[in-house]
């Protein structure tokens, strides 16, 4: 089971994980990625790549599935304005090992990060708004993997 | 042949415009050498396009070099290094 | 917020997760461990040293929050009789940084496979009961922090 | 003093019940002395005890190696290499 998804409303991490209880592997791992509350930032608009995003996500689901033996792979991106506290982000993937359903989870959010066309826009309390810029420790984190 | 020019992020609005339809001369072969054609469209488009080490290129989709050959592409997206996840 | 909890009932994932939102982290990790869908496995009974247990899982909670900048960490461990997909464990952490988050989930899962007194019996179709015997793997991915 | 004995998983199962109160002589000084001394008191005992490798102790309930004295402990916990999580 591979599902990728990009959406702009909220998912529910629970619920996902749930559905990774029928596969019958012994271990689901998970991370979610949350608009952080820091100091005055207001919101974070995301924008994306429409035409090619879920192409993307997939082609990065694709490698983890060629790398670890998972039962099953979520990534979920949503895109648009999101508040501090909201939800950006969800990657999970069951395995019978517990060392790929981790190491392909943390996979999966570093290929993410350099990867998948979306860009990070944040707003300011003082009505500044500021375009995040990639970090080095982004393409560091993703070049572990080659 | 004609070639859909899209723009995102900072690029965008630098450019001023989501994106444009182009046909450029044959003289432009790869990535960079349509960089250096569309820099001379406006000056907003010299200002955005400037800087190459902070821009990223997509041909039809699929991340592209600055020496990869344009020929054929249908759709070509210059952006930012990516920030989601 | 270091919480650590030894249960007979089950635990809700999401709520758990959703409970770390509030925290102001950037990221969450999780790593839950189920009763895998094995053949013929029909239960697993956790045995655990009760005045032990929740010391030693303390114990394994805060050697995370030493060695990672977290806002969160939950660790939840069931004891009693399981069946195929039923939830055993699960650990979540939360921090501003994803590979504390993830690092941490890994190093927490790990620690408890060979420092948390629980001992798992299967019953099988055809009668049989077997204690599980430790695994060496699971040794070695401990000693990789040490 | 009287010292508690817990068996846990197949050790409780070999040596037949879930603990017992002893009063060891002032000989057994380490925790090796108190599994020699345990494997005497039965057939069962002497089974349940007899591969060390296959053992792990708690004095108080932390884990203690083979060396470790017993001195002062209130209660000690005999059990297999554990395997939750």
């Amino acid at each position: 089971m591979i599902e990728v998804r990009v959406q702009a409303g909220d998912f529910d991490p629970g619920v996902e994980l749930d559905r990774f209880g029928s596969l019958g592997a012994g271990g689901i791992a998970s991370f979610t990625g949350l608009v952080r509350a820091d100091g005055d930032l207001v919101a974070m608009t995301l924008e994306h790549y429409p035409a090619m995003t879920e192409r993307s996500l997939r082609n990065i689901a694709d490698q983890a599935a060629e790398r670890w033996p998972l039962s099953g792979i979520v990534v979920i991106h949503r895109h648009g304005r999101l508040v501090p506290g909201d939800r950006i982000v969800f990657v999970a993937t069951a395995s019978s090992h517990r060392a790929a359903a981790l190491e392909s989870c943390a996979f999966l959010i570093d290929w993410l990060k350099t990867d998948a066309p979306f860009w990070k826009r944040e707003e300011w309390a003082d009505g500044r708004h500021r375009w995040v810029e990639a970090k080095v420790d982004d393409d560091q984190a993703r070049q572990r993997w080659e | 042949m004609a070639i859909e020019i899209l723009y995102f992020a900072w690029v965008r609005e630098a450019v001023g415009c989501d994106g444009e339809t182009i046909s450029p001369p044959e003289t432009v072969i790869v990535v960079a050498d349509l960089l250096d054609w569309l820099s001379a469209r406006s000056e907003a488009h010299g200002r955005a396009l400037a800087d190459r080490g902070r821009l990223r290129v997509a041909i039809d989709q699929g991340f592209a070099a600055l020496d990869a050959p344009i020929s054929g592409a249908r759709e070509i997206a210059i952006f930012p290094p990516v920030t989601g996840g």
